[in-house]
Order: C-alpha cells, then structure tokens, then sequence
C-alpha cells in the first residue's frame, strides 16, 4: 500500500511516499492507518489534526482501505 | 453559473481578472487577492513557498465553486491559487465571482476565500531569516 | 492608510488595481467593479450616461475613504467612478481595499460601494431603446 | 444667486443653472430655495427627494444662503 505525503508530513517521515509492505499489517481502514502512523512517526500526534484522503476526496475514519485506492494524509491546509 | 475557471498555476496574473468575470448580465464584480505579507506575528517572512497535492486541490476548488452557485446567483466564478515560491507583495491566490447585483458577489466571493482556506489541500511554509514553519501545523 | 486614490475619469482601467493596490503590509486586498448590465427589471439597456457635480464628488469620496481609514486598519485605499456613455459591460466604478488581514478589506470594500452610491453626486441615466430615465429620480 | 443643477434637476428647468434675479425674492436658506423651486417648476415636488449643496457640502434646510455661495440642487443620486 502507497501512502502520499504533503506538507510537513513529508518532513515527519523525510520522503513524499510511505509504503505499507505485507510485511507489517497492512491498515484496513482510515483510523487504522492513522494509528499506524503515529505508533511508526509519533510527530503526527503533535499536528494540529491530520486528514486522510481516498482517491482524492476526504475520508472518514470508518472508511475501508484497498490496495489500489491513492491514499494520501492530508495535514492541516494553509492555502490562501 | 455560465462560466467557472478554477486553476493552480505556478503565477497569478492579476490584470485580466476583471476581464475574466465581466458579462453582460452582471452588474457587480467582486475579487480578493490574498498577497505575501511583509510580517507576521512581529517577524519578518522572506518568502513563502506553496505545495499542494494537485487533484485533489482542483476537485475541492471545484466543489467550492459550484456550491457557491447554489447559495447565490452568480454569472462567472473564478478560483485560482499558485504554487512554488512567492515573495512579499506577490498575489498567491485570486478568487472572484460576479452577479447581476452586489450582495451575491460579495457574500459569494468571501465564501470561496473563506472555504478555500478550509478545505483545498495546498500547504504554506514560511521562511524566516533562522526558521521555517509549516503554518497551521502544530496548535 | 498610506495610500489613497480618489478620481473621476472618462474609462476605468481595471488592469491595473491590483498593482495600485498592493503593499507589502497587506495580506489581503478586496475590489467591487460594478459595470453596466444589459437588462434592468427585464428592459434591455442600450447604454448608460453618468454626470457627476465633479468638486463636491471628489469631496464626498474622499470623505469616505477617510471615514472606511478611520473604521479599520488598511493601507491603500481606491475609490475611481468613470463618467460619460458607457456600453454593456463597461466598468463604470472601482472601490478597492488592501489590509493585513481579509477581514477589513472585505469589510470596507461593501462600506466604500454602500456608501459612494448613497452619498456622492453622480447620476446615471438609463437609455433603453425607446426612453431615457435618470435612475431613482422618482419614487 | 445662480443655481447649478445636475441630472434631472436640470431637465426639469431646461437649463444647467438657474438665475435668481433680485426681481424675486431671493431665497434666504437651503428651505426657502427648496420653497421657491417647487413653487416655479412644480416637477421638483414630484422626485423621491432633493438636497441642495452649499459650496460643495451638503446642507441642511436651515443652513442659511449667501450671494457668493456656490449653490447646487442635488437631485436623488445614483451613481455606482
């Protein structure tokens, strides 16, 4: 699984992609694959919030994660 | 809505946004730039540089624009923001609707601005003389 | 306010308020254009004919700029209404503020346009194809 | 006294200026000018309202005129 990252959460992990390999448990959900996040780069718990996005719309924490969906975590915008 | 423009693009040109928005049934037009600004919270910014995750953005500005003409009765509406690095006094976002009288446009226009900044996923770094922040990031 | 343009004039330019706006103090800048529509209450306007008592206009305007500087915190102020025949879609006013913050520039770009169409001396006069009306001449 | 007039101030009197000769009375405040108008082009008493501005201000009924004010009858503006 291909996760994007903008902003400072490309500083957090230093790369503009994380990739969830088999070898570790691949997140089934929104809220799993921010837990897995903050356990593996626990700077995300500092942000203000972070979003995640599904095949570029917002998504809530409930919603399932498949292999080829583009997954991206959207940190606090600042645009404007 | 007859006409939506809705871009990111690497430089605003502010001249041509009055053209863009004028029709023949419009009798108002409202537009705001937001522009770099010299010193925030005391310190001066030497330069700001805008990222964004560019489906996305262009989907939620799109959104923004068509919701905008449901709550009001807007003839053109425009929402175009830039990225990569911008120095002080250079326009970095321009959004702007027009409408046959001035309450539509008005309410509209600081509706896109105020939504934008919201929603449209685009990030803005500060760089200080010593620093730079991710604005918004940490509470 | 650092800056304050107050004018009459025989075109309006719109290609150029941005740049006359801008500072490097504002982060935000707000601007009404209203231009001529071809339809009011249903009739199809041929053109439209502003005349203005020049002296006491540019006084009135330059009162509001002072009255909109006094009201909140912003840096360059425009107030410009052109006169003559004006064509459908032809701008025929531009009210402008730059702030540091969009608050106070939206703010007082609606007070400049209220406040210029209650106070300064200029009349319209609406041509349709078959008669000429001065605009709210009479109840 | 000479009067300016603008917008339909002036199509009612078929002239951008009326003369006030000392053959009349001449009006000695904003109220009586405002008197004298409606009573010799009775089209003022029909407008939604009308101001009259001394030396470029405007003024109120009781302001009192003089003969080298600059006098002007402001009919209902509308520009913007």
């Amino acid at each position: 699984m291909d996760v994007l990252l903008f902003g400072i959460a490309k500083d957090i992990v230093g790369n503009s992609e994380i990739q969830i390999t088999s070898k570790e448990k691949i997140p089934n959900s929104v809220q799993e694959l921010k837990d897995y996040l903050i356990r593996k780069f626990p700077d995300f718990g500092k942000l203000s919030s972070f979003a995640v996005a599904v095949n570029s719309e917002y998504a809530q924490d409930d919603v399932p994660l498949n292999r080829n969906d583009e997954i991206a975590i959207i940190p606090p915008v600042s645009g404007g | 809505m007859s006409k939506k423009i809705v871009a990111i693009v690497d430089r605003i040109d502010t001249s041509q946004v009055f053209t863009e928005l004028s029709d023949a049934q419009s009798g108002g037009i409202c537009v705001f730039v937001g522009t770099v600004r010299e010193f925030t919270q005391g310190e001066e910014v030497v330069s700001l540089e805008f990222e964004t995750y560019q489906k996305m953005a262009l989907k939620e500005m799109d959104k923004i624009a068509l919701d905008a003409a449901k709550k009001w009765n807007l003839n053109i509406v425009i929402i175009r923001h830039a990225v990569g690095l911008k120095k002080v006094e250079e326009p970095v976002v321009v959004v702007g609707a027009s409408s046959a009288h001035r309450d539509a446009c008005f309410e509209a226009c600081r509706y896109l601005i105020d939504t934008l900044k919201e929603t449209v996923p685009i990030w803005k770094k500060e760089m200080f003389e010593n620093k730079t922040v991710w604005v918004s990031a940490h509470p």
